[in-house]
């Protein structure tokens, strides 16, 4: 139904697509697999009518298409989820899914119809609670996304793009998504599904196409037959797995962090825990369990009761006063919270850590670059040139710099949200090494992810949260993925 | 230039002469509102300052100054708030007369007598008396100065420099106009012109490049005493004295530098802020049915216009106490 | 002013329920501003009231402030459109003076009061396209393309009056009667301002043109991904901007009786400082009409009590920057700061 | 479980060559613009060269440009500071009155030359601590405090001098030498500017501070999360730019020998216009004080070729119009523009 052939996108310095051949049959979902940065975003782009190609042809129905503007591309209906939340926060949530195709007459829009439709469209996904009137800015990450496959649905589509729909999502969410999905493909429509997460691809794709270094290396392999080994090393070039570090050649320490009766209200409350040196301690729970407001307040950039103790010793509130005293965030959001777009990746590396390169606030610049150096070497951020503005990399490449922040100097607890989120599995597989080695050094860490296999298999212990409360403690080798989910679901404390 | 050890402490509001007579006798009691452009240079503030001394020596005047202001707009509001307020006899210097001659119309129909000060409305019925200087007066006082100077000097084709103020206003292209006539009864004319908006800093700028424009310079006319400070502050900096400078309006300031005989300013050619003084005490005497005691009419005439007189070394002494600080 | 996703997304702010409900407090944000501004407005009244009991709240007075503020209102209902659009029209002022000034040369003149006013109107428009155009599609910044406009259309129209003021002629002062003619005892501008309002407002909140506004400064990629020509309505936001100066044009002709290259003098920082008073976000995406509108009216209503109570400038300029301050903390929580 | 394989780090090694490697333009582009307003300032430097070809390139000539940008100059580095820092001044001008003002009143001058200096600075930087206490603490948006400011700055600055133009006292004329004294030919106050755009660009280039200007202003969300203290970084953004005006007062007052509350007028438009042509987003996170210095020199170039070619005002401003957007065209290719 719709074949994309030779595709070339040049960005100035980066040949992010070199000729990609994407091949998309009616009522199928088909998956889109590739590193970080090697180029599935920008393909998806240009079916989208965001970029136009510099080569190649795509074919539709049997003719040729050229989406040259996102108009082009919705009319030819190919409607796009994509990986950067591009809603408008000061729009409601029904203007935001019917923008640009707006119930109206004469220019006059009808909110009672566009309210209603929305409602429609949010109850067929599982969400009536997200009200069609709410002002988008309001929602959390995991409601927007919702809203942004809503605005998807809204189009009457024949190909939908789903550019890591899943990555705001936790366990259930997904489950929900599948189901919308499978809903789809019966209508017979075409779903492009991207996604890090190699279960989900085996749980709902059909084909697979693999991108490497904006090449395609794998046409149509069957999704749930396909050997994850040879995934793998389709993508990477080399044999690795989903795998964790052991856990041994770690000696838990004195105790970093403790928390006391934290509470927020209608957020969180009566948390306690304690976090010792070299010790990695995970936070499981759904999404809007509150993990990543207990992460905030440890980290005193969000108010709360209770105490927070840095090494025996209460900490100045504030985020200038924790940092100083040795915590470092990584958080979820990366655009929003973590990001200096326009800066080189070396000043988006060293900005928690400046006064370290400083002497009476003089900048020792050789100094900065050559650490900056150092860890983009370390974590493999590609381009491999740090002094290239943080905006042209790949998402998962952005998010390894947000880490690499927090690995220089000397910190004492490490607080991480999502910090995989959008990062491939070759990747994963180095952070998951360098997050090992943090705690070998001594370094504590208090981990969120809405992967439950992530945290039980880098956690040494695991909290699990349920609606802002701590339900269970517990060594992780005593728990698996599916007591967690049970317990973070159901409430059932063990 | 308020830091000079004061001489003569207010200078610019001359006490009421005898000859003013039984016309300082108290009388009916009436209010006076009183509007102008904001205060933003010595002129103007002299204006103000007048205006409101002329007003408290009298005990049967009450002064109800409005916000200056130099928006139109705002000053229409301002004369509708005073027409509203029923005072009895207005005093208005309007931004511009044209624009404000409709609000003015209104006050005169609501029978209150409008006193305009300096910038005249163009439709007579929108005021009962004028009172201001001779803007084509001034330009050829300066004119003729500069004029006579030069001839006395037999320079020929001589590069004339003129720095005007506000360019949009009237006032200013008739000062212009008579500055070109006199010059033209010697042969002469304007080599270069540049407006500097009344201010000190403004003054300065356009002087600093007219300066570099021309390297000799025979004579320059600087319309404002006020931006002359900064006009002279240039002339200082880039060292220059090989021209005569004529100033205008009358600021204390420009006497003293022309009393010095070392400043390249020699003279000055008047337009004095007196007028309000005199223009407050015009509306009382016509919202008292008063006329000028000194005159045989029994009414305030319908115009007064104020001669410009030319300061030199030789008169200053005598103008010096009507010299307003800048 | 337009990066895109600079949204400072205050950590988590105001979420509810699994993934859905705001909370409620929060959700009537947007018009708890407008009571703060309503506070406002209510305490200059109250100080009107006592310092000038007989004059402050005379029928003649309040049309007097509205007549006051007709001009640079509807200017402010263009800038608020312009500054939701994530953009900045420094050149409303001299746009207004512009068209005034050509609706008042002799020639217009001549084709009396009714062509006046269409000509204005499409100087103005005119005006704004051109600015509109440079911004949209020869991708200058809006500060200095408006900038530029200012800086030409002021010298344009002293040229063009040969820096005069042009009065309106006798034949033509139907144009003025728009200022003197009164129904129900108001002005007949004084309608105009308030039909501005009206149909600013409805074209704002209730067309997909006013809704898409917001879209285009809110996060002008998704606007773009939406398949909003994003360009094209960057334009058309400064042609209304420019249609509103020309609208403001004629009123300041009706109420001067004149054109004038000095109309309009510092306008757009009046109009700029209303519109954020009221709440919109230099940044784009959020406002409302009636906020400017209120924000206009208390510094309307400020300079009218000064004028009242027969203050001194500097006094008042003092006051005036306190009184700024004051009503800006009493609405004051603007959710979307920056520097949390 | 398999041992970490990080050794094998290097993995697309073949990436390098298509995809890894920067092409040096894109690196220069920072530069790029630059080269934009340089062959900007060529031009006009070429006009003034023919039209004017004994006066124009006259090193008398030349010293006067630098002299009369220097005022504007020096306050550009503070606007160039405060606007990569996300916020805006608009009381600069205001400030550098009050504190010529201030720094000339009888009782100041009294205590000579140095203390008035001292005082000017003073002045200026305290008023931009007041302002950026209102915008980072009391939560103001930056518009309407600074608004507030210049509307009181004035107001002070009018009621301190009576709205006279102060005089600088014959003792005290130690301070006019900076305009009157040459040290190779150039006054001292040329020497001062340039020590302030040396001082700025080593502070935003070379330092934390400058470091963290970008961060606060580019994403003051993640520059909180950094660990930055956003608030006191903000409030000093504008004692910066305090201390700026307070050094621009002290050579205002050099060049005209007085201090009034009419200096500096509309001086906020065009510090902010000179630092927007050199390339500094409104929107924060970016720029550079080079590009900043270069607007201004264009502008600066700008009037004094008009006046050496004696055009008058009106053609002046009709030029302008069209030079700023030409200038800009030249320098286009803004990196970061709206609606790509
Ligand atoms: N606007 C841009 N300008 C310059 N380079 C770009 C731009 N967008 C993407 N690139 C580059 O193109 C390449 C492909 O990026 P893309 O976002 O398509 O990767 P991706 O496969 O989606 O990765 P991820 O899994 O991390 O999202 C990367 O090297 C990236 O740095
Ligand atoms: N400002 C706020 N006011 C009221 N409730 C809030 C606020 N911020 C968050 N909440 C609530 O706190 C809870 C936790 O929020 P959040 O979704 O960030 O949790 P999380 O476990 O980190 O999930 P995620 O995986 O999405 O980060 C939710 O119920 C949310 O609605
Ligand atoms: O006529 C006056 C003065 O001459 C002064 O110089 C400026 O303001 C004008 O109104
Ligand atoms: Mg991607
Ligand atoms: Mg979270």
């Amino acid at each position: 139904m719709l074949v994309m052939q030779g595709i070339v996108k040049q960005f100035p310095g980066v040949r992010a697509l070199d000729g990609v051949d994407l091949d998309v049959r009616a009522g199928e979902v088909h998956c889109l697999l590739g590193q970080n940065g090697a180029g599935k975003s920008t393909l998806i782009k240009v079916l989208a009518g965001a970029h136009q190609p510099d080569e190649g042809t795509i074919t539709f129905d049997g003719a040729v298409v050229r989406p040259g503007s996102p108009i082009d591309a919705i009319r030819l209906g190919f409607a796009t989820i994509y990986q950067e939340l591009d809603l408008v926060d000061g729009l409601s949530v029904a203007e935001n899914i019917f923008l640009g195709h707006e119930h109206a007459r004469l220019g006059f829009v009808n909110r009672a119809a566009a309210n209603r439709a929305a409602a429609q469209v949010l109850a067929r996904l599982g969400h009536p609670e997200i009200r069609p009137a709410t002002e988008v800015g309001r929602l959390s990450p995991a409601a927007k996304q919702v809203v942004s496959m809503a605005r998807a649905l809204s189009h009457k589509a024949r190909v939908i793009i789903m550019d890591e729909p899943s990555a705001a999502l936790a366990h259930d969410e997904v489950a929900n998504l599948f189901r919308i999905i499978r809903e789809l493909t019966a209508e017979g429509v075409a779903v492009v599904y991207i996604s890090h997460r190699l279960e989900e691809i085996r749980e709902i794709g059909d084909r697979v196409t693999v991108l490497k270094d904006g090449r395609t290396v794998a046409v149509g392999l069957p999704a749930r037959d396909t050997p994850t080994s040879q995934i793998v090393s389709l993508m990477t070039g080399r044999n690795v797995e989903y795998v964790f570090p052991p856990r041994q050649g770690r000696e838990p320490g004195e105790e970093v962090l403790r928390v006391e009766n934290l509470s927020a209200p209608g957020v969180f409350s009566d948390v306690s825990f304690s976090v010792r040196a070299g010790e990695i301690v995970g936070l499981a729970g759904l999404v809007g369990s509150g993990r990543s407001e207990i992460l905030e307040a440890v980290y005193g950039a969000r108010p709360a009761s209770g105490s927070v103790l840095l090494s025996g010793r209460s900490v100045r509130r504030g985020v200038v006063g924790t940092v100083r005293n040795g915590m470092g965030l990584a958080p979820e959001e990366r655009k929003a919270q973590a990001l200096l777009l326009d800066q080189s990746v070396t000043a988006n590396i060293t900005l928690g850590t400046l006064p370290e390169f400083a002497r009476l606030g003089w900048l020792d610049r050789g100094r900065e670059r050559a650490e900056a150096r150092r860890l983009a070497d370390l974590l493999d951020i590609r381009p491999p040139d740090p002094e290239r503005p943080i905006r042209t990399l790949s998402g998962g490449n952005q998010q390894k710099a947000v880490l690499a922040r927090w690995l220089l100097g000397s910190r004492r607890l490490l607080l991480l949200d999502e910090p995989t989120r959008g990062v491939d599995v070759g990747a994963r597989a180095e952070l998951y090494a360098v997050i090992h080695d943090l705690a070998k050094k001594g370094i504590g860490v208090l981990l969120v992810s809405s992967e439950v296999p992530e945290v039980l298999g880098l956690a040494d212990r695991v909290l699990v949260l349920r609606e802002g409360r701590v339900i269970h403690e517990g060594a992780a080798t005593e728990l698996d993925e599916h007591r967690v989910l049970d317990m973070i679901m159901n409430g059932e404390a063990a | 230039t308020s830091n000079e050890p004061a001489a003569a402490p207010t200078s610019s509001a001359p006490a009421p002469t005898a000859a003013a007579g039984g016309n300082d006798q108290p009388g009916d009691r009436v209010v006076i509102g009183f509007s102008a452009p904001a205060a933003d240079h010595g002129w103007i503030a002299a204006i103000a300052k007048n205006a409101e001394t002329a007003a408290k020596q009298y005990s049967d005047v009450e002064f109800k100054p409005v916000e200056p202001t130099n928006d139109i707009n705002q000053q229409i509001s301002a004369v509708e708030s005073l027409i509203a307020a029923k005072v009895n006899a207005l005093v208005i210097l309007p931004n511009d007369g044209q624009q404000l001659n409709q609000v003015a119309l209104q006050a005169t129909a609501a029978g209150i007598p409008v006193v305009n000060l300096d910038r005249v409305f163009p439709n007579k019925l929108a005021y009962r008396t004028w009172i201001g200087g001779d803007n084509y007066g001034m330009g050829v006082a300066a004119g003729h100065y500069i004029g006579e100077q030069l001839k006395s000097k037999n320079v020929s084709n001589p590069v004339i420099v003129e720095i005007q103020g506000i360019a949009t206003l009237p006032l200013t292209q008739e000062r212009s106009q008579g500055f070109a006539d006199a010059l033209k009864e010697y042969g002469f004319s304007v080599t270069a012109k540049q407006d500097a908006a009344f201010t000190v800093e403004t003054g300065n700028e356009v002087a600093t490049s007219l300066l570099q424009a021309h390297s000799k310079i025979d004579a320059m006319w600087n319309h404002d005493d006020d931006q002359g400070v900064g006009v002279l502050a240039a002339i200082k900096e880039a060292n220059r004295s090989e021209f005569i400078m004529v100033g205008g309006a009358g600021s204390a300031n420009a006497m003293r530098e022309i009393q010095s005989g070392t400043s390249v300013l020699q003279a000055t050619v008047t337009y004095s802020p007196t007028m309000a003084s005199s223009a407050i005490k015009l509306a009382r005497l016509i919202a008292q049915g008063k006329g000028m005691s000194d005159l045989l009419e029994k009414q305030v005439p319908q115009s007064i216009t104020l001669a410009s007189e030319t300061i030199t070394k030789d008169n200053v002494a005598d103008y010096m106490s009507l010299g307003f600080e800048s | 002013m337009s990066e895109p996703t600079k949204s400072q997304a205050p950590v988590g702010e105001g979420r509810a329920g699994p993934l859905g409900a705001t909370v409620p407090a929060l959700r009537g944000l947007g018009e708890m501003r407008h009571v703060g501004l309503i506070g406002a407005l209510a305490i200059l009244v109250v100080v009107g009231l006592v310092t000038r009991p007989d004059n402050f709240a005379t029928a003649s007075n309040l049309i007097s402030i509205l007549s006051l503020a007709a001009t640079i209102g509807v200017i402010t209902v263009g800038a608020t459109f312009v500054i939701i659009g994530g953009g900045i029209d420094l050149s409303v002022g001299a746009v207004m003076a512009l068209a005034s000034v050509w609706a008042t040369t002799l020639a217009t003149q001549s084709y009396g009061p009714v062509v006046m006013a269409i000509c204005a109107v499409i100087v103005g428009t005119g005006a704004g396209l051109v600015t509109g155009w440079l911004i949209a599609y020869g991708r200058l910044v809006p500060f200095i393309a408006t900038l530029a406009m200012l800086v030409a259309a002021r010298g344009l129209a002293q040229r063009m009056s040969d820096r005069k003021t042009q009065l309106i002629q006798p034949e033509n002062s139907a144009l003025v009667d728009l200022s003197t003619t009164r129904v129900l005892g108001i002005p007949l501008l004084v309608y105009i301002f308030a039909l501005v309002v009206v149909l600013g407002w409805v074209l704002l909140n209730r067309t997909t043109f006013g809704r898409r506004t917001y879209a285009v400064g809110g996060n002008p990629e998704a606007a773009r991904l939406a398949g909003i020509d994003v360009r094209r309505h960057t334009m058309l936001l400064y042609a209304l901007s420019g249609l509103c100066c020309g609208i403001a044009a004629i009123i300041i002709m009706a109420r001067t009786t004149t054109g004038s290259s000095t109309h309009g003098d510092l306008y757009e920082l009046d109009a700029i400082a209303a519109v954020i008073i009221g709440g919109t976000l230099l940044t784009g995406g959020r406002g409302t009409i009636i906020g400017s509108i209120l924000g206009l009216l208390i510094f309307t209503l400020i300079t009218n009590l000064f004028i009242l109570n027969g203050l001194n400038t500097s006094d008042q300029l003092i006051a005036k920057g306190l009184i700024i301050v004051i009503a800006v903390l009493l609405q004051r929580r603007n959710l979307k700061e920056r520097a949390p």
